[in-house]
């Protein structure tokens, strides 16, 4: 017997759960610029979150996915990728697609039921929002594709769940990223649940990130809920990326701790004292025991900034509630380029009826 | 649960798939949240509780898997009861459901054989998420092999659930989730199975066919308690499985009538509805006093929820349609 | 390739694919077997020594990978040209046909388009192994935002392919591999397109309309001959793109003719013809003279080679059902 | 950093391309039966493939897959399975359905274009030859998961190439197997060729047998040319199997002697020299030189042993051609447990079609 291959996962920590420095800290997280500013997205994120439940709840918003626990992955991840670089997220990514620019009233938008919260124009070339678990892995493939075909310097990131991970299309992603080299960095929300279904019903490997070594490429596993962690393995794999030096899996591991839409209830299924390690394990409050211990931030800047963030995120509120659902034409407008004549008689008649308020 | 309690569609799935695992040992549940969590509309509740996590399987994320594993138990004389969690999400399952669900019998001479329910919700209505809301029920009524089942009431939906499970066929089982709760019959627990090949007549009347399936079914009804009113009589057609295609009853209805209107929730293009008007075209054209009617969804994507009312078809428009037919000369 | 001798529907499409990536650097081809080996059919033969690999892309085994991979170039603006290997493959791929290839313009809103054509042989009459020779076209026919083409000579393969390939949405080309080679006519590479939403009349006539598409356009104008023979003359119509569907020829037509045969290879059930026959019960019921005659496959999985020539439809099928039209009074 | 996993692919190989023995034999090896009896059926398969290429090539048979260099893998694993257990194969297999009772004229219907040669009353349970790639792996997961739910000892083996290990079936399979811990075997007869696509086009992975590391089971790779080596990985595999000790991947290396079908001409894109060393390590001689070394076969059996097969063959070929074809009603017959009404029609219709002579 002699060996044929042999291959291991890393797994990446500076900062662990009590706010403590477990590793020796790379040079920009020696000064306060980039870790306040990544606490102060979190903290939008964190806030809007709460908003969007609320108006679910009141019947103003449809049903809605939480990104408490991810922020620190979504809100790190996004920061590091230029504006050229092509982000394909999945449907709990809305912290992702603000740090892009993405005004919240269009992320409201989307939640809102109309399609116009798919095409922002931050968005770019952005892909909206994918339901169809674990598919916008390829689209990311195929997107890498592209820029390797055009020689282009730029990366794509893709983001999936742990659910996501037992899905074909995830795994048929890794292999061709990893036969063709392509520009993208896939980015493993593990937040432990895939609706009731645990962690440990997916797969028996111990970590996710070991599905890249069956595609023969790299993989990390890092703490999710560790900003600088965070940065340090998704900033060398995009910088990776966009030289051409191939892909990387990174799993973040993290944890849920909403349910996951507004549509489940997690008591059914989770035990109230995993859900109270989560929140023991979450990144916002972790990163900001450590900015007041490096005096960085203080009382008087998290009113603030709360303030601010309650006033933000009203504006959007409004913004949202105050735009007008679009014509019933627009069932017809987008389908293809140009309309087939089927299709526009049944945009008249569908006009005809809205006109006469029958609906 | 107690049978002389008027339940709800999704309940009567419950008691039915309850039903079914008391009596046969054989009969075991897979998919995405069906054990602990109960399904994600609590069609599967209490029954990894009452028949083991062994016959009741939350499933990895994967469709295509779930569909795959279903044909492999399905071989071994299991009666694998796989939940797809929206219709919309079917689709990495179709080459499963196509080359191998559907001819397994075929290919294999009868040697092995496939009795496989799936069962999905469907339909528009309740305001879902993206790709939660599409009527895809065409797409699997053209399959050879497939049997394409879709329940209107819940004491139709325990019988015909019944009959899909016992089937030796593959079964689609579509649940037309926005009348899920919005009905509640007493439905007897007496394990009595519904005929799988056979249109459901709910209202008998001389003057015009009104012809549709699931939810719409709520919809025609109310058309047709309103052309009464209006002095027409409407023969309302429940078509229940889409495939076979009870062509018997429909041919013998729009024989009497004369008239008929086509309802359904899909698209036009290509559909149950124009499967049914082509027969009609085919075999009863002399008896065709009037046009075909059809009150369709629009050949475009089901548009995301704040559009979905404009989308939907209304009773108005069946009344309209039955209105017009029978104005024809 | 001389344009000026006479060639076959495969070498035309090899002669459009070259035309087309000459023309746009943003073509790009991918697929199994597309690049060294030029597809199993020869399609793709030359292409890869023409344009390099980083254009013809021969790709791991999977067909939702290819898929999902093209959606992801034709967002960026590439013009990918997808080859499924055969028809019978595609399967895996539906879910990123459905829910992301037909919805991307829709669900962007515009901001997002996917430009893309997925070639497919299909069809029986090759003795093929096993899922090699369906006819599976109403599937996809059905699915909003998508086109579905189907070419039934060499010139309109040539044609169709290219207006395919420069559409901006998503096109679902359909090659009928039993008339790959059995037809050579003269092409000219003038990168000439045809439309993609028009029926070709092939032939002129009052008495009859015989509407095909595809491998049976072959049977159809036989019979068509023949029928002329006998006096009856027959208008021919070749759907070639299933959708949109060009509904207007087909009205006036059978407006003219009052008669009707539809002739598929596909299922009866649920298929183009059974939209095409439910558009003349809707719309043309008082042109109808006769019932509407279908000439389709049997409503069975295609049987394995052996018995293929007991399943495919017959020219004299086509007559019989024409002179029984022309009878009816 | 820490290390979250660590895993290895071993190699096992017992006797090399020159027939030496490279590794310490297992007991089984020493005598001659059991060798013997491998070497008899790979010649009967060899022998098989050349007169269905014959018969394909006169138009007696439809495409043929012939089993040119994978018949250690098949012969070897299919001897090691018992009655009970369920063979899922792909469309390359017929070596292992001949081992396991298959009449060759049952197989040659099948390759002439007939479902009877899917149903083989020696099938048993077995699953029919899979076309569609990968998804075989699938189905014995759920035959597995069958097995399993009864609590039976059986083992389940599912055969795949090379190219199939990209496809989402393949690997959704290794990871169910892996977390509900089913008792299969998966067997990659990795030929090198997906048609005409190169192993390296597939993946970047070094070996295919890592795929397993990403699904937290099993991996191994052996020489797929070495009956020996076969035999140690897949009798240990199904042993485990059978004992609810979880699934294993074996990836065997072999090479494919042959074009991919009948319906392909592997010049076009292989190179001659290739083919030329996959001769140079191939099952059959090296065992015969292997026999030969031990005096266990010489000439004269070998002559008669070809003697044998040719007969045999022949008889085959001989009851296959014999076999009249199904009446077209046949095409009805199996496709419901009970005919629909509107079938009993079209069946009626073909039936007269048929009598009348009109195909
Ligand atoms: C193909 C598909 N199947 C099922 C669903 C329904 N569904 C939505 S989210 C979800 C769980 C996803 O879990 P995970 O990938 O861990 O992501 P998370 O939501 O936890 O971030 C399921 C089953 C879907 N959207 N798509
Ligand atoms: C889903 C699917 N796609 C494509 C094909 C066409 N096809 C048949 S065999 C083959 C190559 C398979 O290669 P591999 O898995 O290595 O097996 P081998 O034939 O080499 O033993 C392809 C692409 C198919 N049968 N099924
Ligand atoms: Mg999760
Ligand atoms: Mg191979």
């Amino acid at each position: 017997m002699s060996i044929s291959f042999e291959g291991q996962i890393p797994f990446y920590q500076y900062m662990d759960e009590q706010s403590e420095v477990v590793n020796t800290l790379p040079e920009w997280a020696l000064i306060d610029e980039t870790l306040v500013r990544y606490y102060q997205q979190m903290v939008i994120a964190r806030q809007f979150d709460n908003k969007a439940i609320a108006l679910q709840r009141t019947g103003q918003l449809g049903t809605y996915a939480s990104s408490a626990g991810c922020e620190a992955i979504d809100v790190v991840t996004a920061s590091l990728m230029k504006k050229e670089d092509v982000l394909v997220p999945y449907y709990r990514n809305h912290a992702m697609q603000m740090v892009r620019g993405m005004k919240l009233s269009e992320v409201l938008l989307y939640w809102g039921g109309d399609e116009r919260g798919n095409s922002s124009p931050a968005q770019g070339e952005d892909f909206p929002n994918c339901v169809p678990i674990a598919t916008q892995c390829l689209h990311a493939c195929g997107v890498a594709s592209a820029i390797k075909i055009r020689d282009q310097q730029r990366a794509t990131v893709s983001m999936l769940g742990d659910g996501a991970t037992s899905k074909g299309d995830f795994m048929e992603a890794l292999n061709v990223a990893g036969v063709w080299q392509l520009p993208v960095v896939f980015i493993i929300n593990n937040n432990q649940w895939a609706i009731s279904v645990p962690r440990a019903l997916q797969s028996i490997a111990p970590t996710l990130a070991q599905k890249a070594l069956g595609a023969g490429i790299r993989g990390e596993q890092v703490d999710g809920n560790d900003v600088i962690a965070l940065h340090q393995s998704v900033e060398q794999a995009l910088i990776r990326a966009r030289e051409g030096k191939g892909p990387t899996l990174i799993e973040a591991v993290s944890y849920r701790l909403s349910d996951h839409t507004t549509a489940d209830d997690a008591t059914r299924y989770r035990h109230p004292d995993a859900l109270k390690t989560g929140w023991d394990k979450e990144p916002i409050k972790r990163l900001r025991d450590y900015l007041h211990a490096q005096g960085w931030w203080n009382e008087s800047n998290e009113t603030q900034w709360l303030q601010h963030t309650t006033t933000l995120i009203q504006e959007a509120v409004d913004q949202y509630l105050e735009t007008s659902p679009q014509p019933a034409s627009a069932m017809f407008d987008y389908l293809y380029a140009e309309l087939p004549l089927q299709l526009k008689k049944q945009r008249e008649i569908a006009i005809a009826r809205s006109d006469k308020g029958v609906s | 649960m107690s049978t002389q309690q008027a339940i709800c569609m999704v309940e009567a799935i419950n008691l039915a798939l309850h039903h079914a695992m008391r009596n046969d040992d054989d009969v075991v549940l897979l998919g995405e949240d069906v054990g602990t969590n109960g399904g994600v509309f609590r069609a599967t509740i209490g029954l990894k509780e009452s028949f083991g996590m062994k016959r009741v399987m939350d499933t990895p994320l994967a469709e295509n898997m779930i569909a795959g594993l279903s044909i492999g138990m399905a071989a071994q004389g299991l009666k694998p009861i796989a939940e797809i969690q929206f219709l919309g999400f079917i689709f990495p399952a179709m080459e499963h459901i196509i080359c191998h669900a559907a001819r397994l019998r075929n290919r294999t001479r009868g040697r092995l054989s496939c009795p496989l329910v799936i069962r999905a919700p469907y339909g528009g209505g309740i305001h879902a998420p993206e790709h939660h809301s599409e009527s895809t029920e065409a797409i699997f009524a053209q399959i050879p092999g497939l049997r394409v089942v879709i329940p209107s009431s819940p004491q139709r939906a325990y019988g015909l659930l019944l009959s899909a499970i016992q089937n030796p066929d593959p079964v689609i089982f579509l649940e037309p989730k926005r009348i899920y709760r919005s009905q509640n019959q007493i439905v007897e627990d007496n394990g009595q199975a519904l005929p799988l090949d056979t249109c459901f007549t709910l209202r008998e009347g001389a003057d015009i066919s009104l012809i549709s399936w699931g939810a719409m079914i709520k919809e025609t009804l109310e058309a047709a308690d309103h052309l009464a009113d209006e002095g027409i009589q409407c023969e309302v057609i429940d078509v229940a499985s889409m495939n076979p295609l009870d062509r018997e009853t429909i041919l013998a209805s729009v024989g009497k009538t004369g008239r008929c209107v086509i309802i359904q929730e899909a698209p036009l293009s290509c559909s149950v509805g124009s499967e049914i008007a082509s027969l009609l075209a085919s075999e009863a054209l002399m008896d065709l006093r009037a046009p075909v009617a059809r009150v369709a969804g629009y050949d475009t994507v089901m548009p995301y929820f704040r559009l979905e009312d404009q989308y939907m078809p209304l009773t108005i428009q069946i009344i309209d349609a039955a209105k017009r037919t029978m104005e024809f000369a």
